[in-house]
């Protein structure tokens, strides 16, 4: 059964990438394309459900095909499955988003063939490495992600700012490389690079070593899912990308980052001191508060998503930040609990997040600019388009009943588990990790307010968003099953969380929670310390709306509705000048933390030549450098640059001085063989 | 015994409702008293949301279907609220349907929409009111979670049903430091959410000072009954927060009806009390201009931080 | 009566003196600080006579008394005079600002939690609960005197200061010999006047008691 | 602070009843309640609208709203936008610039509502009758149910011309 899943899963992919070779153009052609990653990605998910519920891993070893390091080896575990399945919820919709949205690059803007060869290979890379069982095939899968991705990214090559916010990417991802490989090999130690092997002869490492190797996966595994100050990438590479691969890059691609790391500290160290925990821990809080305060400050629609992701990987970071916590104080119910909020997040990251990426895609689709100050009054013309992206902005907000709130509930109920900690040193941030986290996501519905009332309410603020046009039906059909995801992830968390508990059970030594957070229909934090259900509220929301008018209407209340004219203080003509602008909606916000973002503003007046009194024109445009930017990659790419300078001396263009570098380093190397 | 936990729920939420545009107006009567005034008797908002019942609609002809159904939103996850906080009765038939973050989230769901409504018809002063709105709203949230944390510490729970029931064994809980700090910083972040001096004037006229009342000026008839409704509603359900939470004395913990009615005794003797507070506090501070609230927000939150850390190291 | 009141009572009358020194914090009018700081005193003066009285120790109400008409009455008024002296001089911007100080007021005192939990934890005092709002306030009124730019506004924050030590004194040991404790106060009112003339010598030198300007001086 | 309170209770309560003919206004305030069961009796929002007045109604107005007079023991209060209000309160003759914001003001007001100009100039335009910059009356523009003579009328009278418009408001709403 999962042998022939997988093998579809492979074949799928294979077909997809295929066809594109041949040209994937028309509609036959993008609709096959997508096929082969729609049946691939349903075929993972397939399989990763399989092997969830049935709880057998998936073992297929192929040493020949690879005569080194162990060859290729796979293995599925309910972890890795996991993470197959929300490969398997992005990848679907965005597969089918991608068939219509891809129609705008038939005009020879991008190439066709290369996107879809990419794409269905960027998705087989990702899932194999949920599937890989050695370090060899892990890097190898890690890197073929990295590098279909970066292709991805660099698909409308022809834009300004594409390929360098391509080599932002491939920078960053490939630093991540290098501390990822040198971790490995500490990790092995001498030995064999299987996976069964590392979690075996991982106890006798030293604790420097496990430390080191720690902190090394920490950190390349971070850059991947885009921690601060680790982050740099994705504001610059999101909005680069097409959107659907944006929605791929963002809502699945990042939390490998989420696996790796769970593997890493988890699964083959076994968990560790409080320390990492709180490293972790604070690592999120960091993440999540940056990411959503810069994301208030941007007005391009795909960098605000783009933060956002920083933000939630946050907010997933301090749900493992908690569960490692708990973990090294072998509070282990707790720390399933930290774990289990972490992989909520995730999948509804996932969700909402895909789905938001494709709603800015259908935006741009038909509006041509990603600058929310240039749209306006979209809800009446993309109607569908507008509620999808609503459903988006109230479930990332954390709005019950909808899935962030449940993911987030559960990471705040595993952070007021922290009472029960000995260490008084960590158990005092606990509050600071509580209140940070409702300050992110406060702030996240006030620029989820902003990112949807100034794209789509009101009157349009550009005659191309006042032309704007639904998105064709396959794009529509994309966001409605990640709307749907939404809906019933939020809907359902009494089932989630007993097959999270099932994911977990066993890895470093976690306890299986089946037991503890039983099937009713409510979620209970451990041992009744809270319950919600957000399936009876939602039930009871969904009554009121209904019961609330048909009691006004048996109370005979007036009925009458008459449209006129918006009042506006009665001021005559309308325009969209007039309305609050995206850049005002966050002013307040923007003051209240001046401090972080330091604005530089510029104003100029331009006077009437007659009179001071009369204005001609007003400049204002103010900017904020990110901090990290300023304090951290600024300095350091000078330093770089100020290095390559230096070295630009040896390089003169003379092919004689050339051959005497040869000659001096053969030299020297003589000299050095013979006497040292 | 099950059934009557349920009739007791909707006997709740209607006392909630009907108990909400009284409260309302007795700060309203005591306000005006205070300034020397005969005043509008308190039971004034009824009238009120008699006559909005009865009004036409004015709609913008910017708005969209999003403008329409707002109003129901706000009014109908405000009343969902008022199914999970214990106002006579603890705990609640309905008590493990959600906790206390489920109730600030709830209201926050309001406060979106709301949000949104106020940019729907495309106003400067629609927009403004949006985003003083959500930024008082994003920096009041961590007073509000640090707070439900020092609450949860001393009942070991966040539910709001066993908050009270602990509180009602353990009687010394009431007067520690801890406790104390939380009910002023609660207190606080109740003037923030619910729009009273000195974070929003509840009786201006001038738009520019306006946040709450900014976001619905386009509103009339029906759907300004409904807000105004919800808004009220809110008011109440802060101040039952404050005062069963922090309180709870007279609550009852049976279905034994004269326990219910010095239960609802006790509680509208709690409100009326809270409301003269208010009314003392909106006589006696001016407005704060906009951006020191953060200033007054960031002192509620060291004190629930305070609240938090005092408890954890009493434990 | 029981121990269980008393350490309630203690640590309710920390938290109190804590709340207002970070009045310091929040308000910007000298006329604040020193309403403040009286009644902060007085308070002092309280947990002063209720330790007295649990802990059966007669001097502590004499030190009480001196305290009340050291802090109560005679700097509070000489404060007024000073306020008098330079009407309109307003903590208008501090080097950070009332948002942030308080964030970082709270952040001291989760700090002061944290480096007395230890001595928490082994004492048995039925006091110990408010050792660490004692620390806390020790660093508020450090805290106030380095961000602070008015000469008046670091005076207040030393004498707030100053309480915080008198707290941490009495606290944690009910109340150290009386004649240590006169020669405290001594050393306060002195510390108070000396300040005192700077002040006027700072203002006729700059026009002005703001600290920043002492800068110039390097010049 | 305790001065401030202090002072607010020895003051009492300063509001005044409308002179000798109290009695008779109570009774037209139980009558209109009385004939206009169902709506605005006791609930009426006002949005004052001041078309070109010389702020000497306006002065009048503001006084209606202090402690002496105390509109809202009636419970007519003053709202910001006339999508809340039940009554326009004019003032002052139309002028240009004010002739559509006028307009779109009563349009924007939901029905039921009435209309009360107050001043003589919202009549006959006073001194300002002839200006290049007036329109005219104001029920040139828009319907007026009362008007309120007087240059300016006093509170009171202003207080029962609105008094007047509520009983003159159909029992019976279309």
């Amino acid at each position: 059964m999962t042998i022939v899943l997988f093998l579809v899963m492979i074949a799928a992919y294979g077909f997809g990438a295929f066809v594109a070779l041949l040209g994937g153009r028309g509609p036959i052609g993008r609709w096959l394309v997508a096929a082969g990653a729609v049946i691939g990605a349903g075929a993972g998910c397939a399989f990763g459900a399989v092997v969830i519920i049935s709880g057998q891993p998936f073992t297929l070893s192929i040493p020949e095909l690879l005569p080194i390091a162990g060859g290729l080896a796979l293995r599925l575990d309910p972890l890795g499955a996991f993470f197959l399945v929300v490969i398997g919820v992005g990848a679907i919709p965005a597969a089918i988003y991608g068939a219509g949205y891809t129609k705008a690059y038939e005009n020879g803007r991008a190439s066709l063939r290369l996107l879809g060869v990419m794409f269905n290979l960027f998705l087989l890379a990702m899932s194999l490495v949920t599937l890989a069982d050695n370090v060899l095939t892990f890097l190898l899968m890690w890197e073929g992600m990295s590098l279909t991705s970066y292709f991805l990214v660099i698909t409308e090559s022809s834009e300004d700012g594409t390929l360098r916010a391509g080599n932002w990417y491939a920078a960053m991802t490939h630093a991540g490389l290098a501390l990822l490989l040198a971790a490995f090999v500490l990790l092995m130690n001498g030995g064999a690079g299987a996976f069964a092997d590392l979690r075996s002869s991982a106890g006798t490492l030293s604790p420097e070593a496990r430390n080191l190797i720690f902190v090394l996966a920490l950190l390349g595994f971070g850059s991947k899912a885009g921690i601060v100050p680790l982050h740099v990438w994705l504001p610059r590479a999101h909005p680069a990308a097409p959107s659907h691969v944006s929605a791929l890059m963002s809502g699945v691609m990042i939390k490998l980052g989420v696996y790796g790391l769970l593997r890493v500290a988890l699964d083959l160290l076994g968990g560790g001191p409080s320390w990492w925990g709180a490293l972790v821990l604070g690592l999120g809080v960091a993440s999540a508060l940056l990411g959503v305060l810069y994301a208030l400050m941007e007005h391009d629609l795909k960098r605000l998503l783009a933060y956002h992701s920083v933000e939630n990987i946050g907010i997933i970071f301090i749900g493992l930040g908690a569960g490692l916590i708990f973990h090294s104080s072998h509070l282990m119910t707790l720390a399933a609990l930290g774990f289990i909020g972490g992989l909520y997040h995730t999948i509804n990251h996932a969700s909402f997040k895909g789905l938001l990426f494709l709603g800015a895609g259908s935006v741009l689709h038909a509006t041509g600019t990603r600058n929310m100050e240039e749209m306006g009054g979209l809800i009446k013309r993309m109607p569908w388009t507008a509620l999808f992206f609503l459903v988006g902005s109230a479930a990332i907000s954390a709005l019950p009943p909808l899935n962030g709130f449940a993911s987030e509930w559960l990471v705040f109920q595993s952070l007021l588990g922290g009472l029960n900690l000995p260490a008084p040193e960590i158990a005092l941030t606990i509050p600071l990790a509580v209140g940070m986290l409702a300050l992110t996501s406060g702030l996240a519905a006030a620029c989820f307010v902003k990112a949807f009332g100034i794209s789509f309410l009101a009157i349009p603020r550009s005659h191309e968003a006042e032309n704007a046009h639904e998105s064709p039906l396959s794009m529509r059909v994309g966001m409605m099953i990640l709307a749907l995801a939404c809906v019933a992830l939020g809907l359902a968390p009494f089932a989630v969380v007993p097959v999270l508990g099932g994911v977990l059970a066993g890895l470093g030594g976690l306890p299986d929670t089946r037991p503890v957070f039983t099937l009713d229909l409510s979620v209970h934090a451990p041992a009744g310390f809270a319950q919600i259900s957000p399936t009876w509220i939602a039930l009871g929301l969904l009554i009121l709306l209904v019961l609330v008018p048909l009691v006004m209407r048996f109370m005979r209340v007036n009925r009458k509705l008459r449209v006129g004219d918006t009042w506006g203080c009665g001021r005559i003509g309308q325009t969209p000048r007039m309305e609050y602008t995206a850049t005002s909606f966050a002013e307040p916000l923007r003051r209240v933390f001046a401090e972080l973002y330091r604005p530089t503003k510029e104003l100029s007046i331009d006077f009437h030549p007659e009179s001071k009194y009369f204005v001609k024109s007003i400049k204002y445009s103010s900017r904020i450098t990110p901090l990290f930017d300023r304090v951290l990659y600024d300095p350091l790419l000078r330093l770089v640059q100020r290095i390559s300078r230096q070295v630009r001396r040896i390089q003169a263009g003379s092919l004689h001085l050339y051959l005497m570098y040869v000659a001096v380093i053969l030299i020297l190397l003589l000299i050095a063989a013979r006497w040292f | 015994m099950v059934i009557t936990g349920y009739v007791l729920e909707i006997a709740q939420v209607i006392l909630a409702l009907l108990l909400a545009p009284g409260l309302a107006g007795f700060v309203r009567w005591l306000k005006a008293r205070l300034q020397n005034r005969r005043g509008a008797p308190p039971w004034q908002p009824y009238f009120e949301l008699r006559k909005l019942f009865g009004k036409e609609v004015v709609m913008s002809n910017n708005a969209s279907w999003l403008f329409r159904i707002a109003p129901y939103i706000i009014f109908a996850s405000t009343i969902t609220v008022t199914l999970l906080v214990p106002m006579i009765v603890a705990p609640l038939a309905l008590d493990g349907m959600g906790d206390l973050l489920m109730v600030v989230y709830l209201l926050l769901l309001g406060t979106f929409f709301l949000a949104l409504a106020g940019l729907d018809p495309g106003t400067a002063f629609g927009g403004m009111g949006a985003s003083r709105e959500m930024t008082v709203a994003a920096i009041a949230e961590p007073t509000i979670a640090l707070a439900i944390f020092g609450l949860a510490l001393s009942a070991g729970s966040t539910n709001l049903g066993r908050i009270v029931t602990q509180e009602l064994a353990n009687t010394a809980v009431t007067l520690s430091p801890g406790h104390i700090l939380a009910f002023v910083a609660l207190f606080i972040v109740t003037l923030a959410e619910t729009g009273r001096l000195p974070v929003d004037n509840p009786a201006t006229h001038l738009e520019l000072t306006m946040i709450h009342e900014a976001m619905i000026l386009e509103y009339s008839g029906r759907y300004l009954a409904l807000i105004e409704w919800a808004s009220w509603l809110k008011l109440t359900i802060f101040f039952t927060l404050l005062s069963n939470l922090f309180v709870p004395w007279g609550i009852a913990t049976t279905f034994d009806p004269a326990a219910l009615a010095v239960a609802v005794i006790a509680l509208i003797v709690k409100l009326a009390v809270l409301g003269g507070i208010i009314a003392v506090v909106e006589t006696r501070v001016a407005k704060l201009r906009l951006f020191r609230v953060p200033e007054l927000l960031g002192a509620s939150f060291v004190l629930a931080l305070l609240a938090v850390t005092s408890s954890f190291v009493l434990k | 009566m029981n121990d269980a009141l008393f350490s309630q009572l203690t640590t309710l009358g920390s938290s109190v003196i804590l709340l207002y020194g970070f009045t310091l914090l929040w308000r910007k009018s000298l006329h604040a600080y020193t309403v403040a700081f009286q009644w902060q005193s007085v308070m002092l003066t309280g947990l002063f006579l209720i330790i007295g009285y649990f802990g059966h120790d007669v001097e502590l109400y004499l030190v009480a008394g001196f305290l009340f008409i050291l802090k109560v009455l005679i700097l509070p008024r000489y404060l007024g005079k000073l306020e008098q002296r330079f009407p309109g001089e307003r903590e208008s911007r501090p080097y950070v600002n009332v948002a942030t100080s308080l964030v970082v007021a709270g952040l001291l005192v989760l700090l002061a939690y944290a480096i007395t939990r230890p001595l928490v934890l082994v004492s048995d005092l039925p006091t110990r609960g408010g050792l660490p709002l004692a620390v806390g306030l020790i660093f508020v009124g450090l805290f106030v005197i380095i961000t602070r730019k008015k000469a008046l506004t670091q005076i207040v924050g030393f004498l707030v200061m100053e309480n915080g030590i008198a707290l941490l004194a009495v606290l944690g040991t009910y109340g150290i010999p009386l004649i240590i404790e006169l020669g405290v106060f001594l050393d306060v009112l002195m510390g108070f006047l000396v300040m005192q003339v700077f002040v006027y010598h700072i203002h006729d030198t700059f026009e002005s008691i703001d600290v920043d300007q002492l800068n110039e001086l390097r010049h | 602070m305790p001065a401030l309170f202090k002072k607010i209770l020895q003051t009492g309560i300063v509001t005044e009843p409308l002179g000798p003919d109290e009695a008779e206004i109570i009774q037209l305030v139980a009558q209109v309640d009385r004939k206009v069961q169902q709506l605005l009796g006791r609930a009426l929002a006002i949005r004052e609208v001041d078309a070109g007045s010389c702020n000497g109604c306006e002065l009048e107005i503001t006084g209606l709203t202090g402690p002496v007079y105390d509109s809202e023991r009636f419970g007519i209060h003053f709202v910001a936008s006339p999508r809340h209000a039940d009554m326009l309160l004019v003032t002052g003759p139309v002028t240009r610039n004010m002739e559509v914001p006028l307009r779109k003001t009563y349009e924007a007001t939901p029905d039921p509502k009435l209309v009360v100009a107050v001043g003589d100039c919202a009549k006959t335009c006073g001194v300002f009758k002839g200006s290049y910059a007036v329109i005219g009356s104001i029920d040139k523009v828009i319907p007026v149910d009362v008007f309120v003579p007087g240059c300016p009328p006093e509170p009171a009278d202003i207080l029962r011309g609105i008094l007047a418009a509520l009983d003159r408001m159909p029992t019976k709403r279309t």
